[in-house]
């Protein structure tokens, strides 16, 4: 399946999408998050069924946030390494999540949830994973902005 | 009626914690919850203030047996958003690196998984010839487990044509302890019984959770990073895929296996065919990287690694993801374990090889009368050889 | 009299219990490695046992991070009285090279009392094993408090 | 061949063979060459220019005032009870003044009992 045929296919999907290819046949697809899913299920029809990871970049000079959803082929030397990237804005992060689609996403979005904070509407056990439970809820340490206190400990 | 069968997080013979809360019917695991982050350090935060240079010393630290495939990974990352490139012969030996890894890491868990199963004199025998492996890695690179050989841009150190010739020796030793594993592994009893049609993984849920490594290898599914997007030198290399059907804890054993001599044949043409030259290019420690961003995919010693590199143009990266294999094996374990016995539960879950692994105390709360019984991870192991003692004959008719 | 006898009762062979606070595995396979056959400790009757409620020693390795340091605390509180803490590698020891990450304290001597170091990221096997030989040496000469 | 089979062929092949356990403490165990142990600082080459501290990934070199150092006046200190042992600095010293020795007997009842060797000739 060539560059263009899956230029195509998201295309359909979403008209502004913009493309950005890689020397070693990766193609990194930005969409706007309420196409996001229609994308991900047309591009998982297309044979797309492996999602290696979530990524979470957190922008606050210009006030948003970033995913990034690594997708790869189930025949993969014929076909490119995909990246689907989406934009939410910083203040509420939200976006719907995708576990029924991808499977994987139960763990990575929590994940990502979690660290910086971004609300998976309609994730299940959406909750701490990897911070105790105790931690403040608003406290997220991959944002730019957390400041670095570390942890102290009452000597028994 | 279920109860709760916490696993708390320190395990006495395995590495980090982790801890699962299994929901128990009889003798039956009805379902499972991960209790992640015992060993949650916030490394993506903290190589955010580190420069480029130093991020794979810290990477490197993520997990101690696969350090070889996490500190390859973050260069190789680092090299495609610097856009340069590794001259061959830096290749090879990080090649070498890797591979030689996966042999001291595959050993490593065979010992263990037949450790789990009761079968301790496989422990020592595995561990011994590992050590012939730790001796070779200390002579290369100067030190037995985190071996920080590869930097920016190429290796640190040369490998001498004597060491190539004792690589050489340790492999002819190797291939013929492997052959002995393999077939100990697939005519002893205990162990057919132990691990055939244990924890299956059909390969349809592999597919949907997105399993990695020998855990989806051994369900038929044919992904690996060194087949899909061959990195290094793995191109030229006479490296072949390994794939079993079943699914089950003995699948996965004998991918391993296997592996182990994929990697002692890569390992011997690296030592025949590997070229004279430099072996790094020179970089200064304190670079300004390109505002550029890279993904780089390595086939870590448990499935596929993945880094995504993001820089703004600083001597910092301003966002690392580190995606480790055994975290996208957590949810596969859930699936292996829905529908077995209690007493299965240490083979399985040591079947995925966990870079995470659990279960040093486990306290079996009863529903009706709330008093909960403790039981050790040793506990446990005994509880499962005597459960097996008795249903031995009911299970091997069951099974076989 | 009682310090005489307790002395005396931890000269041969110590059990040794090994717990992982959250470092990456590398301190605790070369532990594991001075239980194989290269180095085997047995030979000095130290043991690996499965529960803490049997340990003399808490082999402790990993920079504590946030979620273990209860459970730490609960393990030291279950050894019985005459107990010993080696802290095993420098994430142990002062966080090592997590020193300035958001989630640990820094080294396991924040949490509880440590009787003896072992440097090294990871440390080698016979480091291990003379650091325990050392204890056991100044446990017979009655300088540790028991 | 049935396990009984392979424990006899096992059994009979390591009885002639000398056993493979090395008895650590009575006979010593020397690391390879390679090894990166202990620091060794030459004060006679440095020149307390601290791009080694620069450059240490665990941050574990702090530079102390030194007079003996002549420009600078101030050298190294290594703290090994942080140091991660991966020898940047000594590859990255521009007069070769550091150098990891082979001596893995890094242990100590406390921590500041772990110190890192100066050569002042």
């Amino acid at each position: 399946m060539k560059i263009e045929e899956i230029k195509e296919v998201v295309l359909s999907i979403d008209s502004n999408a913009s493309f950005k290819e890689d020397k070693d046949q990766r193609l990194w697809i930005s969409v706007s998050p309420d196409k996001l899913r229609d994308v991900l299920k047309s591009l998982k029809d297309k044979g797309y069924d492996h999602l290696s990871a979530i990524s979470g970049v957190d922008y606050p000079q210009n006030k948003k946030m970033e995913l990034l959803y690594h997708l790869m082929h189930s025949s993969p030397r014929e076909n490119p390494y995909l990246t689907i990237r989406t934009e939410i804005s910083r203040d509420n992060p939200e976006i719907p999540s995708i576990f029924d689609i991808f499977a994987a996403a139960l763990i990575y979005e929590s994940e990502v949830f979690d660290l910086l904070g971004i609300k998976f509407v309609g994730h299940p056990t959406l909750g701490r994973l990897f911070l105790p439970e105790d931690t403040p809820k608003d406290l997220y340490p991959l944002r730019k902005d957390f400041k670095n206190n570390v942890y102290e400990v009452t000597r028994k | 009626m279920t109860f709760n069968l916490f696993f708390g997080p320190i395990h006495p013979a395995l590495k980090e914690p982790i801890g699962f809360i299994f929901e128990i019917e009889g003798e039956y695991v009805v379902n499972a919850r991960p209790n992640l982050g015992f060993n949650h350090r916030g490394i993506e935060k903290l190589l955010e203030s580190k420069t480029w240079l130093q991020t794979g010393f810290l990477a490197e630290h993520v997990c101690g047996i696969c350090s070889g495939a996490h500190n390859g990974c973050c260069y190789q990352g680092v090299e495609k958003i610097f856009e340069i490139e590794p001259p061959r012969r830096g290749l090879f030996i990080r090649t070498l690196v890797w591979e030689l890894e996966r042999i001291h890491s595959h050993l490593l868990w065979l010992g263990v998984m037949l450790h789990e199963a009761g079968f301790d004199t496989i422990f020592m025998y595995t561990w011994r010839d590992r050590e012939l492996t730790m001796d070779l890695f200390e002579e290369m690179s100067g030190r037995r487990v985190v071996y920080s050989m590869n930097t920016v841009g190429g290796v640190r150190r040369d490998v001498t044509d004597a060491f190539l010739q004792k690589l050489k020796k340790y492999c002819n030793y190797l291939e013929e302890r492997v052959k002995f594993y393999r077939e100990l592994v697939m005519s002893d009893a205990t162990t057919l019984a132990r691990f055939q049609n244990v924890g299956i993984l059909t390969k349809r849920d592999a597919i949907d959770l997105s399993a990695v490594g020998p855990t989806t290898r051994g369900s038929g599914v044919k992904k690996d990073v060194r087949y899909e997007e061959p990195y290094g030198v793995y191109d030229e290399s006479p490296f072949q895929i390994v794939v079993r059907e079943e699914g089950d804890a003995l699948a996965k054993t004998i991918v391993r296996i296997d592996e182990i001599q994929v990697s002692i044949d890569i390992l011997r043409w690296i030592a025949d065919n590997i070229p004279s030259g430099e072996i790094k290019i020179k970089f200064s420690p304190m670079a300004k990287a390109p505002e550029n961003e890279a993904i780089s995919r390595v086939e870590a010693p448990r499935g596929e690694l993945l880094y995504y590199f993001k820089s703004d143009g600083g001597i910092t990266p301003s966002r690392v993801k580190i995606r480790t294999p055994t975290l996208a094996n957590i949810l596969p374990i859930i699936k292996m374990v829905e529908g077995q016995y209690i007493a299965d539960i240490p083979v399985i879950v040591a079947s995925i090889d966990p870079c995470i692994a659990c279960c040093e105390r486990v306290t079996m709360i009863d529903h009706k009368t709330g008093e909960s019984k403790v039981m050790t991870m040793n506990d446990l192991r005994i509880y499962s050889r005597k459960w097996y003692k008795e249903h031995y004959k009911e299970v091997r008719r069951e099974r076989l | 009299m009682l310090s005489a006898i307790k002395r005396w009762s931890l000269k041969r062979s110590l059990w040794a219990f090994h717990v992982n606070t959250g470092g990456c595995n590398g301190c605790d396979i070369e532990i594991l490695d001075a239980f194989t056959p290269r180095y085997d400790v047995e030979r000095f009757g130290i043991r690996l046992v499965g529960s803490p409620r049997h340990a003399d020693i808490l082999v402790v390795t990993g920079p504590v991070n946030s979620k273990n340091v209860h459970r730490l605390l609960r393990i030291y509180e279950q050894t019985p009285e005459p107990k010993f803490v080696v802290a095993v590698g420098t994430c142990a020891a002062t966080g090592g090279i997590f020193k300035n990450a958001y989630n640990i304290a820094h080294g396991v001597d924040k949490a509880i009392p440590v009787h003896a170091y072992v440097m090294g990221c990871p440390p080698r096997p016979e480091a291990i094993i003379d650091a325990i030989v050392a204890l056991i040496g100044k446990i017979e000469r009655g300088e540790v408090k028991i | 061949m049935t396990t009984w089979g392979y424990a006899r062929r096992e059994a009979t092949k390591r009885f002639f063979e000398k056993p493979y356990t090395i008895h650590y403490p009575f006979t010593d165990i020397k690391a390879f060459e390679g090894y990166r142990g202990r620091i060794l600082l030459q004060l006679s080459k440095c020149v307390g220019c601290g791009l080694c501290a620069r450059v240490c990934p665990a941050s574990a070199i702090e530079m102390v005032a030194d007079e003996k150092i002549k420009p600078a006046g101030k050298r190294p200190h290594f703290k090994l009870a942080e140091c991660c042992y991966c020898a940047l600095c000594a590859e990255y010293c521009p007069k070769g003044a550091i150098q990891l020795t082979t001596d893995y007997h890094l242990y100590g009842f406390e921590k500041e009992d772990v110190v890192e060797e100066v050569k002042t000739e």
